[in-house]
């Protein structure tokens, strides 16, 4: 967060030097957002002999990093008041819930069971 | 006594075998909320007369200052416990995994039932003992089953008439239970047994029954306008009479593929 | 009457109302996506073979990277906008926020564009079974005509055209996806059909095919896959979220500025509630890029 | 932040408007942004849905009584209105199936939810937490427009061809989407504005008792009602999403032909259906279900909370285990998101993950038992009035009690094997909303009727009323467990009277006893005389505002919460002195005090004066 406004930043350059977290922030999404890309353009499970899932879970991974930098800065959850970590850290909760029950679920049936699909 | 307290619960007559667990444990816990509620009602209307205002005109701030509900909480949370790990997940592990019967003994008799609006289909798998390949690709409208028409395991499967489905008695039996358009429920209550019957999805129930006789089967979820009348029978016989039955509807085999031979071209350009 | 803490923190809790607000709304809002995210999980584990198309084959990358950047771009404008009028820049807050509104306009154009793409882009299956896979040109009541492009080849493999298995052949399954489940009811379907040249390369071409030939025709709009469906669902959604988010900030920005004269404290607060739905908004696309166009 | 002006300073244009010009009749009744006006509204028109949703359920016994035979009185009508589906004012199966959808849906999001949660908590929780008004008066008036909406839409559905929603109030895909009347469609519509209208009341009511709550009203001192329309809150603000995802989805199904929850190889009425396929039914079990059971807890929470006012006045002592009770509903609360699959448990559920809801479901019993516990020894040493308002407050305890534990075999998979979908279900939940929630409901209107109008209701046919309703309901749903147990199911057309008495040839074994089926007659007569004890009500309601007797103070029942501090009934703006709070809200009966109450705004003497005194918030002008 931009902390201290008593003295402001006299032209656009100073603005943004003072704000230069968000503009490192700008310039991770970005590069990150490439690397996304990247990553997509090759089979790391087959060509890579990588695990099972292995483009999946790297673009998961690097979602949320994007996110998690995005909400702690653009956000500034990372300063941010008790009530809110409350509120959010429940819900968090509920939704990962709502997400892994469903698909636990989903895969776990009794024997014989079968799919038509 | 046990006799007595299963009787005045009203359950269903019970044909089944495992189903007299089932109402074991509904009739005790039965007896169990009524032990609770006996005691918190007669503490409750105790207390609503002994301190109706006319009696007790000034009221006592503090109130009850021991912690006996604290015991009884945890007298209710240790009971629960007892009843889950002790009964309910072992008796429900037994019926979803580890007590269903083995599909290729040939001494269990596996049914298909196909629930549809708003009647109940059975199938046998025949003198081979397998049934015909099913595929959601072959579905159309001459084949709404989807049986692959070009399987011979399909040919000689038996599919008796709608409603009907027969079971030998003292064997175990697995239905395989599936339906073609919505949700329907396969309530055998006798059997204690109830399982939805859901598209895209083929769920096992299975049974043995005790007793013979002709039993509902009740639709249990709603499926639409017909759903009150979607009734099939459960006929338990001996083992004899039942493997007539089945002889009596074994399909006279052609040379030819059976039912359904116009939908073949379709077959192929999936496979 | 006065309500309490519009604008100045409440003590004990360190917020104004409207923080409150916005972050219980959030919280909602992560439980909605959430469970479309959820939804799309079970979808994709759900699906027969050969109905969920292969990753990154069904969306062109390039329009959704580069919204991607757009959506990054207005996230950071707005929270930039917001620090200058921390610093009594109005001027500046503008400028900045100008970007904002202009980035969910190009935004809502890319997609758009890449909707209509979608929505003209059609699959033919004729009574002989052949597959015939392209964009509308035009269509009556005779007949179709559709453009064909040529195959793009993947990792080099040349293509047996009327090969049936081909069509949910996942290795080599090219840009175009046939969902089986889409031509059920058609019997003996064939692959797909291209123009070929004289050498039996693939060209781009159009065809013209008689309506009578036809046995069903789909477009490449939300019935025509569990995967097309949650896409359109999940960006939908999202594109409605940008529209109501650039609104706001263009109410703020435009007719309601005059506040900035009367309550500054109360005007920021409002700048900082929008832009934290902005980023909101920018957060769930930074998860819908990769799992729709992708993976 | 550093302030730079100060609340006090800000004259928003509009408020101010407000405050000086006398309000006409529209702005001051119907484009209110009073919270006592709104929760008025969402009142008066809850209880009008409470009452079509019961004609609803009226004609159903009927039909389920006496299947085939023409609805006396008003079958006509309908045959009139409606046309075919009730030809000579019998009811056809799409009739029965439609109001049956149409009353569980129209009670639950229609009528309890608006009004326990909405109209009791919009007129109440601001007064209670000593606020002026709700946080965003004007995002509180577009709830209500919300609502209305979907009110209307819901209404509307039963006109067009084809009728209303016929699937349940659970509206299970693919039924849903397979049954061709576009009343299905409009169903989804008006979930989705229902939806969004509590969404939008979850967050203003979260952030009011957040931000507004009075000087020195700590969490501690909050009253128990408000606590439980916290948690409420909540529990809407994070289940109902999903459900809103949900029905966009099945909107989706219905009007663009997706797939979501449509498998593949799908036939529809004879034929193989024309889409995609590749969805799961189970997909929207899960998303409504997900909804499904916070919303129970919807339902009940308030209910409870204002029981537990009642109980505590009534009673003229404090609450037993204030605090133990706000933890027990705040993991109520908690739990209520991870119960869900035990509506599914028979979809075809593993071990594993039916092993983890039955416990999930068993753990969330414990709090309820709590509560239940907590309730029934705050009685103990008290001076116990009974008035009206406590009669049904105390009779929502055994209701409840046996609702709550008649979900216990329920709960478990095993028993549910045999009670899944029969009336036993029925019961066990009508116990808990219907003799539970709506007593709550009457109880508290009997109770905050003073001080809405200035005039008590009148206690003898409120007498009349309770003593009508008890016995009635128990008549209603006591039956309705034998039924179930006897292996009737629920949703059907005729009673299960397809199934009645049917003896098997050889044996006799008879599946279903005639004298279960029999049993609906009963049921249905009990439900006529259930309505008609309403009659006292709804006239004593109506007749009271004019006739009533007038109220002596502001504090007609001598309570120490907030609300009875205000004027009455109170103005807008609510407080016309400035509240500090000193104490709990339970101050009755304190030893050495000079009247058996002591409102929570009442100062301290200046020589017990403690810390916690000044603990107070910034003044909130
Ligand atoms: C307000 C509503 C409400 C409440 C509070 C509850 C509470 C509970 N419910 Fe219920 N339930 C519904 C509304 C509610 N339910 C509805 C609407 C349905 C059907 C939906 C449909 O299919 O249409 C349903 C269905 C339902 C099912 C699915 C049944 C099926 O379809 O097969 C299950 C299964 O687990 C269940 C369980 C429970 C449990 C364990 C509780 C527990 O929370 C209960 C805990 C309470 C107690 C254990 C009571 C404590 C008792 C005492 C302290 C003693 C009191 C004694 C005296 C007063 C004398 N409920
Ligand atoms: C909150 C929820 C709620 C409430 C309160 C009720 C109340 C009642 N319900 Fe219902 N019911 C459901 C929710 C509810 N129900 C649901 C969810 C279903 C499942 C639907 C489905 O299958 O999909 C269901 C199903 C259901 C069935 C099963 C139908 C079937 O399976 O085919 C039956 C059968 O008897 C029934 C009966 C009753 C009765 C007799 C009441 C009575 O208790 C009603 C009492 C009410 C009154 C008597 C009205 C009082 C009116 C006033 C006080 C108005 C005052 C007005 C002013 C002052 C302006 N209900
Ligand atoms: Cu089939 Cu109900
Ligand atoms: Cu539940």
């Amino acid at each position: 967060m931009a902390s201290d406004h008593s003295n402001p930043p006299k032209n656009f350059r100073e603005f943004l030097q003072h704000e230069r977290s968000y503009m490192i922030v700008f310039g991770t999404l970005l590069v990150f957002t490439g690397i996304t890309v990247a990553i997509a353009q090759v089979d790391l499970e087959h060509d890579y002999n990588m695990f099972h899932g292995a483009n999946m879970t790297l673009g998961l991974i690097i979602a949320t990093f994007k996110a998690t930098l995005v909400m702690l800065f653009f956000m500034h959850l990372i300063s941010e008041k008790q009530l809110i970590y409350l509120v959010m850290g429940f819900t968090f909760f509920f939704f990962t819930g709502l997400m892994g029950l469903t698909v636990w679920a989903m895969l776990d049936y009794p024997k014989l069971t079968t799919f038509f699909m | 006594m046990r006799d007595f307290l299963i009787d005045t619960m009203g359950l269903p007559t019970l044909a089944s075998e495992h189903g007299k667990n089932v109402d074991y444990f509904i009739v005790y816990l039965h007896w169990l909320m009524l032990a609770l509620f006996v005691g918190w009602g007669s503490y409750f209307v105790w207390t609503l007369i002994k301190f109706r205002a006319g009696r007790n005109p000034k009221a006592n701030y503090h109130g009850v200052q021991n912690h006996a509900s604290t015991w009884l909480e945890l007298a209710v949370a240790a009971i629960e416990i007892v009843l889950l790990l002790g009964f309910a997940i072992p008796l429900w592990a037994k019926v979803v995994e580890t007590q269903v019967p083995d599909e290729n003994d040939p001494n269990v008799t596996v049914i298909r039932v196909t629930a549809e609006q708003f009647l109940w289909n059975s199938r046998y798998a025949g003198a081979d003992g397998v049934f015909g390949k099913r595929d959601y690709k072959l579905v159309g409208q001459d084949n709404k089953f989807g049986y692959d028409p070009a399987d011979t395991h399909g040919r000689d499967d038996i599919v008796p008439p709608q409603n009907t489905i027969h079971a030998p008695l003292g064997k175990p039996v697995i239905i395989k239970l599936t339906s073609l358009d919505v949700i329907h429920g396969f309530a055998l209550h006798s059997m204690r047994v109830q399982q939805d019957c859901i598209p895209g999805m083929s769920v096992p129930v299975h049974f043995t029954a005790k007793q013979p006789g002709t039993y509902a089967i009740t639709c249990a979820q709603l499926c639409g306008s017909g759903h009150y009348r979607m009734r099939a029978n459960l006929t338990v016989t001996s083992e004899e009479n039942f493997n007539n039955w089945i002889l009596e509807n074994t399909p006279i085999i052609e040379d030819a593929p059976a039912a359904g031979g116009a939908a073949a071209p379709a077959a192929d350009a999936f496979e | 009457m006065e309500i309490p803490f519009t604008s100045k923190a409440r003590p004990d809790t360190g917020l104004y109302n409207a923080k409150v607000a916005i972050w219980l709304f959030l919280a909602s809002e992560v439980m909605l996506f959430g469970a479309l995210f959820s939804s799309y999980i079970m979808l994709r584990i759900g699906a027969p073979e050969g109905t969920w198309p292969l990753p990154g084959k069904m969306l062109m990358t390039f329009p959704g990277a580069f919204n991607t950047a757009v959506l990054i771009v207005s996230s950071v404008t707005v929270v930039l906008a917001w620090a200058s009028l921390k610093f009594g820049n109005f001027a500046q807050y503008k400028k900045f926020q100008a970007v904002t509104i202009a980035c969910a306009f190009v935004f809502m154009g890319v997609k758009a564009f890449e909707y209509h793409d979608k929505l003209t882009h059609y699959a033919i299956v004729k009574t002989d079974g052949s597959v015939w896979d392209g964009h509308m040109v035009q269509q009556d009541d005779q007949s179709v005509t559709i453009t064909i492009h040529a195959h793009e080849e993947e990792g080099g493999h040349d293509h047996d055209h009327d090969h049936a298995e081909h069509a949910h052949d996942d290795e080599h399954a090219g840009d175009k996806h046939v969902n089986i489940n889409a031509y059920l009811g058609v019997k003996g379907i064939k692959g797909f059909e291209y123009n070929v040249d004289e050498h039996g390369h693939h060209v781009d071409g159009e065809v013209t095919i008689p309506r009578s030939e036809i046995a069903k025709i789909t477009n490449y709009g939300p019935q025509h896959s569990t995967y097309l469906a949650i896409y359109f669902t999940l960006t939908g959604l999202h594109a409605l979220h940008v529209c109501g988010g650039a609104f706001v900030i263009f109410m703020i920005w435009g007719p309601l500025a005059k506040m900035w004269e009367t309550d500054p404290e109360r005007y920021i607060n409002r700048v900082e509630v929008s832009g934290l739905f902005w980023h909101f908004v920018d957060l769930v696309w930074i998860f819908l890029f990769p799992l729709l166009y992708l993976l | 932040m550093q302030a730079t002006t100060t609340a006090d300073d800000i004259t928003d244009a509009h408020a101010h408007d407000e405050h000086h010009h006398e309000p006409g009749f529209w702005q001051k009744y119907i484009f209110s942004t009073d919270h006592k006006v709104i929760g008025i509204q969402y009142g008066v028109t809850s209880l009008a849905f409470l009452l079509f949703g019961f004609s609803l359920i009226a004609c159903m016994r009927w039909q389920i009584a006496y299947p085939g035979q023409p609805i006396p009185v008003v079958g006509g009508l309908l045959e009139a209105i409606l046309g075919e589906v009730c030809a000579g004012g019998v009811m056809q199966p799409e009739l029965y199936n439609s109001f049956g959808a149409m009353h569980g849906t129209i009670m639950v999001f229609l009528a309890v939810v608006p009004l326990v949660f909405a109209a009791f908590g919009n007129y109440v929780v601001p007064l209670m937490i000593g606020a002026p008004d709700m946080c965003f008066p004007r995002l509180n008036m577009a709830s209500f427009d919300f609502f209305f909406l979907g009110c209307v839409l819901m209404f509307t559905s039963f006109f067009i061809p084809g009728g209303a929603a016929q699937a349940g109030w659970t509206s299970y895909s693919p039924l849903a989407t397979s049954i061709p009347t576009d009343g299905q469609t409009l169903w989804l519509i008006a979930m989705v504005l229902l939806i969004t209208s509590s969404l939008l009341g979850a967050v203003n009511f979260i952030a009011t008792i957040i931000q507004l709550r009075a000087p020195g009203m700590t969490w501690m001192r909050l009253p128990f009602f408000v606590w439980a329309q916290f948690v409420t809150a909540f529990l809407l603000l994070l289940a109902f999403p999903p459900l809103e995802t949900a029905s966009l989805m099945q909107l989706m199904d219905k009007v663009f032909h997706t797939s979501f929850f449509l498998p593949s190889g799908l036939i529809v009425g004879g034929s193989p259906s024309d889409v995609a396929g590749g969805g799961s039914p189970l997909l929207w079990q899960h998303l409504f279900w997900f909804l499904g059971h916070p919303e129970v807890y919807v339902l009940i929470l308030p209910a409870v909370g204002m029981v537990c006012e009642i109980l505590a006045n009534n009673a003229r002592k404090p609450v037993y285990g204030y605090k133990t009770m706000v933890y027990a509903v705040m993991v109520l609360g908690f739990l209520s998101f991870i119960v869900w699959a035990h509506h599914m448990y028979l979809t075809g559920m593993g071990n594993t993950i039916s092993a983890f809801f039955q416990t999930t479901t068993m753990i969330i019993s414990i709090p309820s038992v709590i509560l239940l516990t907590c309730l029934f020894i705050s009685l103990w040493g008290g001076s116990i009035r009974f008035n009206t308002p406590m009669m049904f407050a105390l009779a929502f305890l055994p209701m409840f009690g046996i609702g709550g534990l008649t979900g216990l075999p329920l709960g478990f998979a095993y028993s549910d094997i045999h009670l899944h979908d029969t009336y036993y279900v029925i019961a066990h939940f009508h116990y808990v909303v219907a003799p539970g929630t709506i007593f709550g409901v009457f109880a508290g209107i009997y109770y905050w009727y003073p001080k809405a109008t200035g005039r008590f209701m009148n206690e003898f046919w409120g007498r009349v009323h309770f003593w009508g309703s008890f016995l009635f309901m128990n008549a209603v749903f006591q039956p309705m467990f034998a039924q179930g147990m006897a292996g009737i199911h629920r949703r059907m057309y005729d009673g299960g009277a397809t199934y009645a008495g049917y003896a098997d040839p050889e044996t006799g074994i008879v599946s279903v006893p005639l004298k279960f089926i029999e049993m609906n007659k009963g049921i249905t007569v009990a439900a006529l005389m259930l309505g008609l004890v309403q009659i006292p009500f709804i006239l004593n309601f109506f007749i009271s505002m004019k006739n009533g007797k007038k109220v002596e103070s502001d504090n007609p029942w001598n309570a120490t919460t907030l609300e009875w501090q205000t004027p009455t009934p109170p103005p807008h703006g609510n407080f016309d002195k400035e509240i500090r709070v000193y104490r709990g809200a339970y101050e009755y009966s304190v030893p050495g005090a000079d009247a058996d109450f002591t409102p929570q705004n009442e100062p301290r003497n200046a020589e017990t004066k403690t810390a916690e005194d000044d603990e107070v918030a910034e003044p909130a002008n």
